[in-house]
């Protein structure tokens, strides 16, 4: 499990790589934790394009990180997320307060267009 | 029906064995030339019923997790097996956002995962005997290795 | 010395279930996080211990092959247990090119793979009685995933 | 397990691909066995960069075939021999009747080389 990350104007880029189960979990949550520290971040836009497996344990990850962000006016969006972890945010109805794009650079400009 | 193929795999209930488990499980399932798709709906299946077990079933103490596979014609059947807590009321435990540990940040999606994933989940379960999930999915595929025999 | 972590795996003495049973055990000591020469080996002597439970010891009927591995801080011990006939001779055996089934074109190799790739190769077994195969590898890679806990 | 092979001058070329164990060693063997019925065929030229795995089951596979075309007066050889099943040859001592190239190109050569 890796987490990878980059600001930009607001908005924290995270690269998730490998798999997120209830093993991984504390570990992801407790780096992103530690990343929105920063008051200066209302964003988060996860590159997904690397996580090989996600199952429901990565579901509180992510709506845990959405509270944080949307208390500040935020957003948490998601990209690349390949095919078995797309059918996970489906069934949980993660999509209903997190949004999916095919590449960051979409993902960064929506936010952007919001924001400014 | 007799299974043409068969496998247990008993494990403590530690959670670096999750990721153990649904790659075995998918291993096998292998004999049955699944698609991409369906090894992956597998592993998410497994990993749900397992993590369950660790988490729930035995809380913080160490047991024993037991995975049996079976494989048939066109279909293969799971079951996870913990002999630890168990469930009191199975019908709410899988109604989906039902969790026990919502301060683990738990979802309670987990069974609504696995039904989802899987074409039929049952549940055997009673407070302090543990509990039996079964998960069966039939392919689309058809023979694979076991074919060639 | 208690095990850190440790699984027990059992199928029935099919061919297809070689692959499975070195796959499962490579998947197993990763979280000893092994070089690839180390999981390499690992599978090879494996494989070997397994096939001859299958041909040697249930020769064609089914019984059941036991797999158990046990992780420890830099070392893997693994057992490969049949209920099948046993062996006589064990340093016959043991010995380079020696085979019993040489019509099936088996080399005689299988234990000398063994030791080869692996540290300690122990053998119990009696005619009848069934066979105990313990592999033992010492591995120069340390942590791990397990040294994250 | 899948076998594929050309012919080049009296000399087989065959692709081993997958995993050669006791499982797969009987359908290799057979397929290896209808090829050199081809009685024109004196020598065969391995080609293992494909085969992922083999244990000791594999060592009678290529003992057999060496048997066949020793007694038309050719030989075998391995090339692209991969570090695990290098090994399983070595401790086999497979090479002291099986030459080991780094390219087909190679092996054909030095067979070309003692038979024109
Ligand atoms: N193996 C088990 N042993 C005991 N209780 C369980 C087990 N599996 C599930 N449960 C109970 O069912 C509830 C719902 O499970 P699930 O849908 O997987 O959600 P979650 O794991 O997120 O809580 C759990 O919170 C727990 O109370
Ligand atoms: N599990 C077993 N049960 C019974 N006999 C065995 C078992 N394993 C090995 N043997 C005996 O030991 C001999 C040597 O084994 P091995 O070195 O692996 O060579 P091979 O498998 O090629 O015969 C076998 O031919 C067989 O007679």
């Amino acid at each position: 499990m890796q987490v990878s990350s980059r600001k930009t104007k607001g908005a924290l880029v995270v690269k998730v790589e490998g798999e997120l189960d209830h093993h991984t979990a504390d570990a992801v949550r407790e780096r992103l934790d530690s990343l929105l520290e920063d008051p200066s971040i209302k964003h988060i836009v996860f590159d997904l394009s690397q996580l090989k497996f996600m199952d429901s344990s990565g579901i509180g990850v992510f709506i845990g990180r959405y509270k944080v962000v949307s208390q500040r006016g935020g957003t948490v969006s998601v990209t690349h997320v390949t095919s078995q972890i797309n059918k996970v945010f489906e069934v949980s109805g993660l999509y209903r307060i997190i949004k999916k794009y095919d590449s960051i650079e979409e993902a960064l400009a929506d936010i952007g267009g919001c924001d400014e | 029906m007799e299974a043409i193929n068969e496998m247990r795999l008993e494990f403590p209930s530690k959670s670096q064995n999750e990721s153990f488990a649904r790659v075995t499980v998918a291993a096998f399932a292998a004999q049955l030339d699944p698609t991409l798709e369906e090894i992956a709906d597998i592993k998410t299946a497994v990993s749900e019923a397992v993590t369950n077990a660790i988490i729930h079933g035995y809380e913080n103490t160490i047991g024993i997790v037991t995975v049996i596979a079976k494989l048939y014609e066109g279909k293969i059947e799971i079951e996870v097996i913990d002999e630890g807590k168990g469930i009191e009321d199975i019908e709410k435990a899988r109604q989906p956002l039902y969790t026990s540990k919502p301060e683990l940040e738990r979802s309670g999606m987990g069974f609504t995962v696995m039904e989802t994933f899987m074409d039929e989940v049952e549940v055997v379960s009673a407070p302090g005997q543990g509990t039996r999930v079964k998960l069966v999915k039939y392919l689309k595929s058809t023979g694979g290795e076991l074919g060639r025999e």
